[in-house]
């Protein structure tokens, strides 16, 4: 395959997990019973052989720097021989066979401003993206909606009181490298302008045919300005995804005063009774307001208030929302329902009520 | 030179949650990482971002593992008018000893910004922040050290995997070997792009989907059983005097097939109409546990949006037993390569170009049967392309 | 001329179920319904049929009303080398008295072939196979005896209702008084296509939608009511002890929204998530009624799958008040007409109008406000047209 | 409005159903209570002023002659003051306000050939079509596929014995006149073969652009050929709707060999429980089998047995399936799934399974 020298290393992979796994695991791998949840942030995993194994998960804001992985490793060593993890949310699992150790740890933890949590009906660490601390695209920085968000839903990730888990997601543009689409909150940034077009820089960076045809609704058509090849978009045909500037440098999106914030409830991953969901739009625009974007974490509590107040055990965002009706949601958070709310792309048709199955009663 | 000034990021330092800016600060002795507080303030100050369409960077012979970037106000930031990150492959179910993290942060330390995330969202490791010189250097440690690149740009992904069963008692399979499998059987595909488009897999041990895979993964594999559930009803017995769990409503109640039956007294369930949600076992992990004849639903297709819509991966393959070496899986990644790879239009994923030429014909072409599982119902329209023998 | 040998027809007289050979067969004195035996005769022979894309013919000053067919057998079968079909517009309900089908069948017997319809799929009376020489005669007698034509081509057509107050308990409205309502208000639009394509009205007085108008209508008018479900604790308990009916599993255990609780003496319904579906009132005929505050929801868009595929209609107005004469339902065609009619591409069905312009945008140009009533759940694809003020 | 003559009589409308109303029905106008279903075909609607109204209902073939609407006439005012109605599939109904008439008359119409029935939890009249009696489309008769279906069906229109209605419809072409595409068991009529151009007659007889613009695949393409503007069909991207032929006549498509007949399940257009619901396939085809096509009843036939063996009270067809699912729908009815029953057209994708919800342990 590799065309490389003999001596230089290439595709040796990934380094084999089982280097990495403590001896309670390596001994049960494939053999655990059953799991409790004393407290939030700790699990306890019973083997059939009786053994077991605590898991303490602590908060990480994802981006950190090697002075924190080094800490980690020193409180690691320190309590659990050296073993931990990465959650698939971003949180960091120390994982102890000694029992005694875990409220010490998490005293230690605390300490250093990693908080314990976020296990069972609470609300986790935050999936995310880079936003303005690395990515060309981003509408919004991604890291500091984060921390404002989880500051204000901080309690949700040390208590297990909601109904059920909420997790919450944010992407800084339509790209949705955090997969916000299947949230139960699910804040996306977005653009609200078409694409400026750079006519001098773009017949020498961007292929124009690709250009054109990364276009969802077709609005790029080639175009000749002054001489130079180049494209002109259908503006009433834009709806601000960024694709064309994800392909042609030289159609940026970024707005200061356009870009913003939407909320999306209700999506879900898990097939826990109800099939995968994605998310609904709820607030389709909210301004872009740093350092803490107030609005935004005003609405995203709001809407976890009024979650937690109206559900039922075990009922994720959408379940509940699924058993009220849409019209009841719109009510109970006080929410516009608007235009924007109605789907009008490819299968929109699908999405319309097609029957008189409607809660005529509930008006008021 | 003297600490930037950042009043609008020293905001996000307060409140109970750990803060990146902290976490920026810890690593502001690089002036690689001073530059970015300048450039992340002004952001702030201006919202808007300060980065160019990245360009591209990357390692000799390797076609992905690097996005190149730099900034558009290189006289006001010059340490990072080039700012790479660098996506190193994560040990399956993201699992370190102290010593691990500590070689990785002295690699990191030596030739990068010192800053990361723990992990991409895909689950590389993502070291944030470098110069094109660093490059080589990196990588030559990060391989003396027993490391490789993870995937970016129209290849196979980095795989990733939910903990299974090194930890969870519900993995019907062994997710973290068979991430490691594939991983190290597509080295090639991972590192030297030649799809259409990017290619994901992730592994779920169980229907509870703790990677959301089904939402994240062209290629989605879910563990599953097909015999009964395993019920202990003495350990049901105690939730239902526990106090805390109302059986006939909460968990009866919820089954999304109502097939279970629940008297006070015996839980019975009727397991031809389980679809095996997971609901009843999450609700009591004591007393429930998945049957024993266990394997893998494969699902394909899920993407975000761009370009025609998001997608939820599809059951392509019902149930499979998941044994090393997956061969049977191994032939369906060829197969399926091998019909998008001909046929698939630029950067039209795979979710997509099953639609586009249909899932009929897509089964057809690489040689599986078609069932009922497939889909929710069969096809409402009348317009099919009857073919005449 | 001697009667036809129709060896397989015969076949078809055979059996329980009124045949229609046998139908024909009463009215082949006319030697028009005698070669029509013949060429169907030939038609079962050969599995085919003999008949040519149709002409257009008419009466004069309508546009519609007239189904021209020709045969492409004119030698073999001169008699139906024409063969129009008539559409005659049904009293609201398909009600007749003796005297009036009598009339119907003079003038029939007097000017074609004496075979008939009753009804129409659409649901008019269908007078089938006349000559064009005849068309204007019989129009003239069947005015005359008071009667209309009824619809075809790109127009409004012959609206239909169920039996409504006539004689159902559960009709929400005066289904009859309303499609005699709009079908005398929009004899022009009737009569004189004029719309990019066909438009259907028809009105059900309750969910139970007896018309289908759900599928069938590109408007459906379907009863139903806001307030509580009215019940009769009483004859609920008869029918809870007269042993035909399970309470629990039959009525409660299948509504919907599961917002009946039944504990085997009184029945409660939580209306607020009723959606007015009519099964428990379907299945307790005796005990359970509509509400007080009646009234119907307007839905759009229904049709068969040419050419974007088949469609249901899709809620425009989640409730209205329906009280003659109805100036606010004609409100709103007139509206949605005109718009059609504007922008509308030729055979552009308005249900798959509203899909190619956006419900939002449709809702806006007819001046209707947007509730999440008309929609199962907002969008979840973040492609939107962001207007900025 | 119309341009005619003062004299000529148009644009009247029909008479107004008042007319045509029994007296007892003119009374209670509105004011219903409740209804009873004594027997199969029987109806009584019981007034809140305590008066009655019998509905005795006799199946017809729709397809009449004059003599048989004489008949009628003559039965109903023997019987019941000459007041009598059709249904809205296609049935007679008897208005009678002297209960003690129906079963004379019951007996009356069983003597003439026209049984009563098709009430409650039964099989009903089919709604259906022209067929090769008045159609051009037609890939099939419609009465002859309809009375070979009845008389085999016919036990269900006497007897109210199945789990809920079951509606059976039929279209001799894709446009669906029968508008089957929300039956419980819709038989439809289809064409397998693309059309046959005819580049003589097609210059003269059709509007090229809107032929072209009639095809939903886009199969139809402008052409000449020697000379002549016509048009052309991409062959592989035919899938036989027929609807060009219906703009334009030059291009046919029936065909004696390979139009046949294709069974759909589980449509409803009622709220009553599950919200309306189309068709979907079941069998792809079945030959054209005149006079009596065996094939298509003997499939019908053992739809509706399967259904009524397994489903429960109350249960619509599409309940049934949706309650034990497709995979075991396949299986009870032996039917195979092929490659057909999957959707390829505009939203396919919204019908393929997005989760992990599967019936693994029926596969026995
Ligand atoms: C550690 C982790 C997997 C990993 O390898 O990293 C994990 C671990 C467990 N998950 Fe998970 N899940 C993890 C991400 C997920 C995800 C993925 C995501 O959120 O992006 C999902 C899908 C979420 C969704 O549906 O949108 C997920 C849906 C579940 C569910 C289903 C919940 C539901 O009712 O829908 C269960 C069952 C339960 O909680 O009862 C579950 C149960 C569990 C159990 C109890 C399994 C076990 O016995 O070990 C573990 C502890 C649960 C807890 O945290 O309360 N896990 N779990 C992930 C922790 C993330 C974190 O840091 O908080
Ligand atoms: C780093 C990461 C976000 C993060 O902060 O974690 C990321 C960052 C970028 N993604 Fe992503 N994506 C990342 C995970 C995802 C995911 C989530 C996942 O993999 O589970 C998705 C959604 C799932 C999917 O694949 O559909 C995702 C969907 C996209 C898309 C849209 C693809 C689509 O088909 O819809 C793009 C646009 C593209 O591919 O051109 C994109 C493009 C990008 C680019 C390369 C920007 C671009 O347009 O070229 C971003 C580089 C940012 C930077 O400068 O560092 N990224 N991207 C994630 C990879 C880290 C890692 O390797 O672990
Ligand atoms: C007579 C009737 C069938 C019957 O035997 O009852 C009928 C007969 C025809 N219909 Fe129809 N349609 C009839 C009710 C329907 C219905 C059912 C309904 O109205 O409830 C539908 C489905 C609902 C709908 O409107 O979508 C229907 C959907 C069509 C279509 C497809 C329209 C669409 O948008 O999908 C066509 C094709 C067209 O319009 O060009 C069509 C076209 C035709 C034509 C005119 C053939 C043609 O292509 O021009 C047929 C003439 C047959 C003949 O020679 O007599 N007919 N047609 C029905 C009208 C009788 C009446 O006025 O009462
Ligand atoms: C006479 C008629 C209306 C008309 O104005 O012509 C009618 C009359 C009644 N319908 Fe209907 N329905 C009539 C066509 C329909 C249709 C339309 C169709 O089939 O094309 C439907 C929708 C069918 C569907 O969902 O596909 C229809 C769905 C119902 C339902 C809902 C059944 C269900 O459970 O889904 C009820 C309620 C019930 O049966 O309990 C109902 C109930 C009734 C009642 C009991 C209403 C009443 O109190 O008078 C009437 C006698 C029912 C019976 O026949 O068992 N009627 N009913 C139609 C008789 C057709 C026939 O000759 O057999
Ligand atoms: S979501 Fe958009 S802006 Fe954010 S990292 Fe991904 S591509 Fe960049
Ligand atoms: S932003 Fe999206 S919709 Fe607008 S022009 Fe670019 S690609 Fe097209
Ligand atoms: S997906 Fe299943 S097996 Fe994997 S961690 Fe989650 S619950 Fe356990
Ligand atoms: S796993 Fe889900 S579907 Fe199966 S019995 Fe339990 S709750 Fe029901
Ligand atoms: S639709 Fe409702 S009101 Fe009309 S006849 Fe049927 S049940 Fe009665
Ligand atoms: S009408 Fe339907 S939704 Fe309403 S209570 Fe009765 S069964 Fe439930
Ligand atoms: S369904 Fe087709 S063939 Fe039958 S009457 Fe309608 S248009 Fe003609
Ligand atoms: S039959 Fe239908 S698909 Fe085939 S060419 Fe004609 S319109 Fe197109």
């Amino acid at each position: 395959m590799s065309a490389e020298p003999a001596k230089r290393k290439t595709d040796i992979g990934p380094p084999h997990y089982e280097k990495f796994l403590p001896p309670v695991i390596k001994e049960n791998y494939g053999k655990w019973k059953y799991h409790e949840n004393p407290r939030a942030g700790v699990l306890v995993h019973v083997a059939h052989s009786g053994a077991k194994l605590w898991s303490v998960r602590a908060a990480t804001p994802r981006l950190m720097s090697i002075e924190t992985l080094r800490l980690f490793a020193a409180i690691a060593d320190e309590f659990c021989g050296g073993y931990l993890r990465f959650t698939s949310r971003n949180n960091v699992e120390f994982l102890l066979s000694d029992g005694g150790k875990v409220d010490p740890l998490i005293a230690r933890l605390e300490k250093e401003g990693y908080p314990v949590g976020g296990t069972g009906p609470a609300i986790t660490n935050i999936v995310h993206t880079q936003g303005w601390v690395h990515c060309h695209s981003a509408a919004s920085d991604a890291s500091g909606v984060v921390k404002s968000l989880m500051d204000a839903l901080f309690p949700h990730f040390q208590k297990m009181e909601l109904p059920a888990k909420v997790r919450v997601a944010f992407a800084c543009c339509l790209n949705m490298c955090g997969a916000v689409h299947c949230s139960d909150i699910a804040v996306l940034a977005v653009h609200r302008k078409p694409p400026r077009i750079n006519n001098e820089t773009l017949p020498k960076t961007c292929e124009i045919p690709s250009t054109v045809a990364a276009c969802p609704t077709g609005a790029i058509r080639p175009a000749t300005v002054d001489g130079k090849q180049t494209v002109q978009v259908i503006e009433e045909q834009c709806m601000f995804c960024g694709n064309c500037f994800t392909v042609c440098p030289s159609m940026t999106m970024a707005d200061p005063e356009n870009d913003g914030i939407s909320i999306w409830v209700g999506g879900k991953v898990s097939n826990a009774r109800h099939e995968p969901m994605f998310s609904k739009l709820a607030i389709p625009y909210l301004p872009n307001n740093p350092p803490r974007w107030p609005e935004v974490v005003e609405a995203v509590k709001h809407l976890v208030e009024v979650y937690a107040k109206n559900a039922r055990p075990f009922e994720r965002m959408g379940e509940w929302i699924e058993r009220i009706g849409w019209p009841r949601f719109f009510k109970l958070t006080g929410l516009p329902f608007t235009k924007y709310h109605i789907d009008d792309f490819r299968h929109a048709g699908e999405s319309f009520r097609r029957s008189a199955h409607i809660r005529q009663s509930s008006q008021g | 030179m003297a600490d930037r000034k950042t009043p609008l990021l020293d905001e996000l330092e307060k409140g109970p949650w750990p803060s990146f800016v902290k976490e920026i600060k810890k690593s502001a002795k690089s002036p690689m990482v001073q530059d970015l507080l300048g450039q992340l303030e002004r952001s702030y100050q201006e919202k808007i971002g300060h980065w160019k369409h990245g360009g591209l960077v990357g390692v000799r012979g390797y076609g992905g593992g690097v996005i190149g970037r730099y900034n558009d106000l290189p006289k006001e930031f010059p340490q990072v008018s080039e700012f790479h990150t660098i996506r190193v492959n994560q040990p399956a179910g993201w699992f370190y000893t102290s010593e691990a993290l500590r070689t990785l942060c002295d690699i990191w330390e030596k030739h990068g910004s010192g800053l990361t995330n723990m992990h991409g969202s895909t689950g590389d490791i993502v070291f944030l922040g470098t110069r094109t010189t660093e490059l080589e250097p990196i990588f030559a440690k990060l391989t003396e050290a027993g490391y490789d690149l993870g995937g970016s740009g129209s290849d196979m992904r980095t795989p990733s995997c939910c903990a299974g069963q090194a930890r969870c008692e519900w993995a019907c399979y062994d997710t973290m070997g068979f991430t490691y499998e594939v991983t190290q059987t597509y080295q090639d595909e991972l590192h030297r792009p030649a799809f259409p488009y990017k290619f994901k897999i992730k592994a779920a041990g169980c229907p509870n989907d703790c990677v959301a895979a089904v939402a994240r993964a062209d290629m989605s594999v879910i563990g599953t059983w097909r015999d009964a559930i395993q019920i202990d009803q003495a350990a049901v017995a105690e939730y239902a005097t526990g106090g805390k769990l109302n059986i006939a409503r909460d968990v009866a109640g919820r089954c999304p097939t109502r097939c279970i039956a629940w008297d006070g007294k015996t839980l019975f369930i009727d397991d031809e109409n389980c679809v095996k949600c997971m609901h009843c076992i999450n609700a009591m992990p004591k007393a429930l546990a998945p049957g024993k004849d266990r394997g893998a639903a494969i699902l394909v297709g899920a993407k975000a949006p761009i370009v025609e819509g998001a997608l939820l991966s599809s059951v392509l393959v019902p149930f499979i037993k998941m044994e090393p070496p997956y061969d049977d899986i191994k032939e369906l990644l060829n197969a399926m390569w091998e019909l998008w790879s001909e046929h698939g239009k630029n950067r039209e994923r795979i979710g997509e170009f099953i639609q586009r030429i249909g899932l009929g014909n897509f089964l057809e072409q690489i040689g599986l049967e078609v069932v009922p599982e497939m889909v929710t119902q069969p096809r409402t329209n009348p317009y099919i392309y009857y073919q005449l023998s």
